[in-house]
């Protein structure tokens, strides 16, 4: 009971010269060690970084010995203020990397992000080129305080991109893409996913731009449009689904602002019928928005309403079979799937 | 400052707490390590002398906000071990009916407990409110607010110290000096390490205590909540002390050296206490007559927990709402 | 140029025994005055209200007279913390109606909103009755950090409510229903509509129970859905074009969470068409969750796409001619609405 | 403190830069009581000498973040009147290009100034930000950031000023105790109105200046700021003064005891500083002309944004990214 209910795997990935098979956290790590090695201006912050612990997740596990106390600087516990601070180093041409313990610690640093940091740029042309990691997502019973999935208040908010890589190539790819922006990018990660998910990552240089979402498989009868750890339990779904003879389009985001919508009007265009899911509660997520876009601009390809599945609009609960019940997974996704495909 | 205002009975009572408080730890240590918890949990071990101290010195009508370290409180107030057991097991019985995690959101106003949230330190002021309760209808209770050495590093630190102190509000604020947050010792998150010294910024007492001092820590706390309640205003108590494992059930602390556990294992806040006791006359063989009666309290909480129902996935969108 | 570029006027409202006519501003005080003397638990608090200063918009002018400090609580300026000093009160049995100087600032106390006053309940049973206002919306010339709408973010938090009044009887009557509410309520009052807008306001007790929206008007053509000051642009928009023969259905949603959805749905099926206009910024707003509803539960009465009109996706700019670029207007609207009746 | 290091020919400047402002300010007054004026805007009447003494103390390669009431910082860094002007008529040719409003977000980095925002106080981590890439790369330059009495109670105070002291940054938090926050008294905010006296509970220096002496807050800006790019750490320098004008161009202030408003207007800080430029020697005549040539200037300034174009509607999109 108390387990873990889902399972991932192996997420694939570009095959190919001097692509490695390592796991979704490895994959951060090595894009954060790769970018501050290439670039001098990039430095990581956050809690329990110093003395070599590595953060709550090791992902900066080594850095210390390698960069210095200064490109790893340990913060005490004050979210808003290193966010500030962050902020105050990027208009200053750095590059901080900010490690939020647990995005549910980001509404912390929320007015910094929101109101400083998105507006600067508008306001008097300064960029602030920050990141800020999230570690986010649950099912691993950890209660309402370590299981959000806060990315709508941001996807809402101008100045500020967002993006939830789904696997471990592109948690290197959109992780370095992100580094490289100038602008304010908040970057989910997915702790489900981190030690469960492997697949190939490119060795060196290995850029996914931020904005273009990925069709993770195709079919014609349905479209699956999600992210982050749910892209897994949709490719579940669907090939289940293919069993029963529904082919699903499965569409990756990847990006959540800007939204690739040329890719997501496409299958539902192509489809006739879209499912968006996502582990964040339903009500006026990043969903509604996914889904609304499709309604104005794919309305005369629709074959039926669109769908959403998301969290259940409530605190995520702790008790495996709570959080069960709160979380999409496979069998929903399915059961959602295979009632629009016969509308 | 170890004179007491205790009788010989109620230091038993107290030492029975502590026991009963280091128990549930080790017991509940025992069970994550053998993978039959749920989710994570914290360590008490250590704090007892804190949590069981400072919780003793409320009057009944007073509230308290205890966090992560303050099981000794918890269990003091009224919270069984059976309720507490069942909510680290996330089961339907426990405190939060399996919503909230380990120690988190344990609140039950009926037992004069707030819950706590995991952002640090939203308690704080969330205490300061309860008092300004007390202030708003004249009555003559106080609250005693926890929070760590980590945590006033926080701006609500700041922001709630400022307004208890304009206000004069009924208000204690106890930081758990535990010398580390996480992984990071106090020096490193701090300059000034002495926490009790911020109190004069805002123009009220601070109070440094040794927290393995079970009275000691109950003499200050209660002198705190008693000239709060008579309107003397509030009082920020700085209690030392060591976080004994690692910061949650999975952490193994190879961060903290050896020696500094060590130097603070010889003050183990317990054996102090139990030292102190038997050179006042209680017989060994009586203190662990206690201890065995704790252990047995807890193994018994242990199996009802375990033998209750995990809550019902039918209620999951319960309780949103207050009707 | 420098001129406030809308005007309201009368709203209309429940004329009758005891109604009088008011301003929507005066609306709120009338409502938080007659609450604080009903009830002895309500209180006021927040930035510059002690010494009968009234707050910036002078809402709680009088109120120190006659119930004094501790229940007209003045606070420094930590919105994090004092909205955290209104959860315990209200644990306690108080019932705090925190005022934000500018609901811009509600993004100082997200934390304590989002975190703790809208999770208690679910997980331990505590009740958290609180108000918060919050003067909102723009088209003053006031500014990046001076006009916001940040509803969005609320009404995708679960364990909060949120109102949008957009006349005096509303504001009247949803404040009085949020303060008897058990739940934390974010009130967001209109700062254009608080002198500019007068309508009847019935005297004595008055409640608009939240999660009901209002028909303003009602015409067979499409339908507009709106709220709060932009609902007086929105029937500006549909009197133009009841002259060119479009007649709508305006619907006021005054609750945005909970959402009506079955005055949504049957406005939706009614007309077939629908356009969702607020002054927040559109992307992911609450536009977008509306817009998705309908999508997905009107699907089959539709005749033409749903359309959004929100705020321009940038910060509010300040200047004139870039602020009525940025925000929605009746011309705007009937523009948008005329392409969505000939759809 | 009155001993100053400035020649006779800076104070004439610094004097200049003071009648700036007055001059600037007294025009912009006048401006919005016409109607002239585009949306709400903030007097600066008495704080001239810490605007301009503070700015001063800046050398050329340090950053400094000032708020509402530091036209005279503003200007002495380098942004026109006549820039000033139009992003107070929200003209194009403001630093903001008609964006942001009044003094928010005037910020250019070529001038090493940062633009602020209306939450308080998100400058003061910001610009510790600053300071903090300043030791990332050895850089010998150090951050000037500025704070009201009001803004002190929000907690990035604290978290900002304990990660300071901390990472020893380069760092100078002035902050301008006007004795009101909009319409609340500084004793109404804080029970503790000797704000320097915070900086203890960091392990800082603390000190209190008269904000109405030019000179007196040079110094210890001068001081503090040396120190700092010296590696010797940051500084809390509280300045007094009074708030002359109400809290925005719309506050009639009528909650100010005009007892209040007279004694600090006997210690006006241009009348001060003229007075001790006259005991030394300078003419009134030769000051009177530097008003009359700050006027004309101000004068051109007005002229020339009321002449600026409207930013075009078309470009309201641009910019919400960098590229
Ligand atoms: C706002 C916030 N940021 C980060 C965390 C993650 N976190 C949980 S406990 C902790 C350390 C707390 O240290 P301290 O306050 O000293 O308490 P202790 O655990 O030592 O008793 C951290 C960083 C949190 N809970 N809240
Ligand atoms: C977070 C936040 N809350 C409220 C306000 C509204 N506000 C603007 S200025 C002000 C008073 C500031 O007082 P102080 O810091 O003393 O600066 P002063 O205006 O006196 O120079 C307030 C409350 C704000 N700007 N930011
Ligand atoms: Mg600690
Ligand atoms: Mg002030």
């Amino acid at each position: 009971m108390a387990g873990h209910a889902e399972t991932f795997g192996f997420s694939g990935g570009p095959e190919g010269d001097g692509s490695r098979v390592m796991t979704y956290v490895a994959a951060i790590s090595e894009a954060l060690r790769e970018e501050m090695r290439r670039d001098p201006s990039v430095l990581v912050m956050g809690e329990d970084i110093g003395n070599d612990f590595g953060g709550a997740f090791k992902v900066t596990k080594g850095f210390a010995a390698e960069f210095g106390p200064l490109r790893v600087l340990n913060t005490p516990l004050a979210e808003l203020g290193f966010t500030g601070v962050a902020s105050g180093m990027a208009l200053m041409g750095l590059r901080p990397v900010v490690e939020m313990q647990f995005a549910d610690f980001i509404s912390s640093a929320f007015d910094s992000i929101v109101q400083y940091a998105a507006t600067t740029h508008y306001r008097w042309g300064a960029a602030v080129p920050m990141v800020i990691r999230a570690p986010s997502d649950g099912g691993l019973r950890s209660g309402p305080f370590h299981s959000q999935n806060p990315e709508a208040w941001f996807v809402h908010t101008p100045g500020l991109k967002v993006v939830a890589p789904a696997t471990p190539a592109d948690a290197k790819g959109l992780l370095t893409a992100a580094i490289r922006d100038d602008n304010p990018v908040i970057y989910f990660e997915s702790k489900p996913l981190y030690r469960n998910l492997k697949g190939y990552v490119p060795e060196g240089e290995h850029v996914v731009p931020i904005g273009k979402a990925h069709l993770a498989r195709s079919g014609k009868n349905l479209s699956i449009v999600t992210y982050g750890a749910e892209l897994h339990q949709a490719l579940a779904a669907a090939e289940r689904l293919a069993d029963e003879g529904i082919e699903c389009d499965v569409l990756d985001l990847r990006s959540l602002k800007p939204l690739d919508e040329e890719a997501v009007l496409a299958t539902a265009r192509k489809t006739g019928k879209v499912l968006v899911v996502h582990a964040a509660n339903r009500l006026a997520g990043v969903g509604a928005e996914v889904a609304a876009m499709i309604a104005d601009r794919a309305f005369e390809w629709l074959d039926a309403p669109v769908r959403r599945l998301g969290g259940l609009d409530t605190p995520v609960p702790f008790s495996p079979p709570l959080e069960d019940a709160y979380r999409p997974d496979a069998a929903k996704i399915a059961a959602m799937a295979r009632e629009l495909a016969r509308y | 400052m170890t004179e007491t205002s205790l009788t010989d009975r109620e230091r038993l009572e107290v030492y029975t707490w502590m026991r009963l408080t280091r128990a549930f730890d080790e017991r509940m240590v025992a069970l994550w390590k053998q993978g039959r918890g749920v989710g994570g949990t914290f360590s008490q071990r250590g704090h007892e002398a804190i949590s069981v101290g400072a919780g003793w010195a409320l009057a009944p009508d007073d509230v308290v906000a205890p966090m992560h370290r303050d099981l000794g409180t918890f269990l003091v107030r009224g919270i069984t071990p059976l309720r507490a057991f069942a909510s680290l097991m996330g089961r339907a019985t426990g405190v939060t009916g399996g919503r909230d995690i380990n120690f988190h959101g344990m609140g039950d106003l009926s037992l004069g407990i707030i819950g706590f949230i995991s952002h640090l330190p939203h308690s704080v002021p969330v205490a300061l409110g309860a008092a300004m309760s007390f202030r708003y209808r004249g009555e003559k209770r106080a609250v005693l607010s926890f929070t760590g050495d980590g945590a006033s590093g926080s701006g609500l630190f700041h922001e709630t110290l400022n307004m208890a102190a304009l206000w004069d509000a009924p208000y204690v604020l106890l930081v758990e000096n535990n010398q580390y947050a996480y992984s990071t010792p106090v020096h490193e998150h701090t300059k000034v390490t002495d926490l009790a010294r911020r109190a004069d910024g805002y123009g009220i007492p601070g109070v440094s205590v040794d927290g393995n001092d079970v009275e000691a820590v109950h003499a200050a706390v209660k002198m705190a909540l008693d000239r709060a309640r008579e309107g003397g205003g509030p009082t920020l108590i700085e209690a030392r002390t060591m976080r004994m494992m690692g910061h949650a059930i999975h952490d193994g602390a190879e961060y903290v050296p050896p020696a500094q556990l060590a130097e603070w294992a010889a003050r183990d806040p317990l054996q102090l206490f139990e030292e102190r006791l038997v050179a006042t006359g209680v017989s060994r063989d009586d203190l662990e007559g206690i201890g065995r009666r704790c252990e047995a309290e807890v193994e018994e909480a242990v199996v009802w927990a375990e033998g209750s129902p995990w809550p019902d996935p039918a209620t999951v969108t319960d309780g949103v709402y207050a009707p």
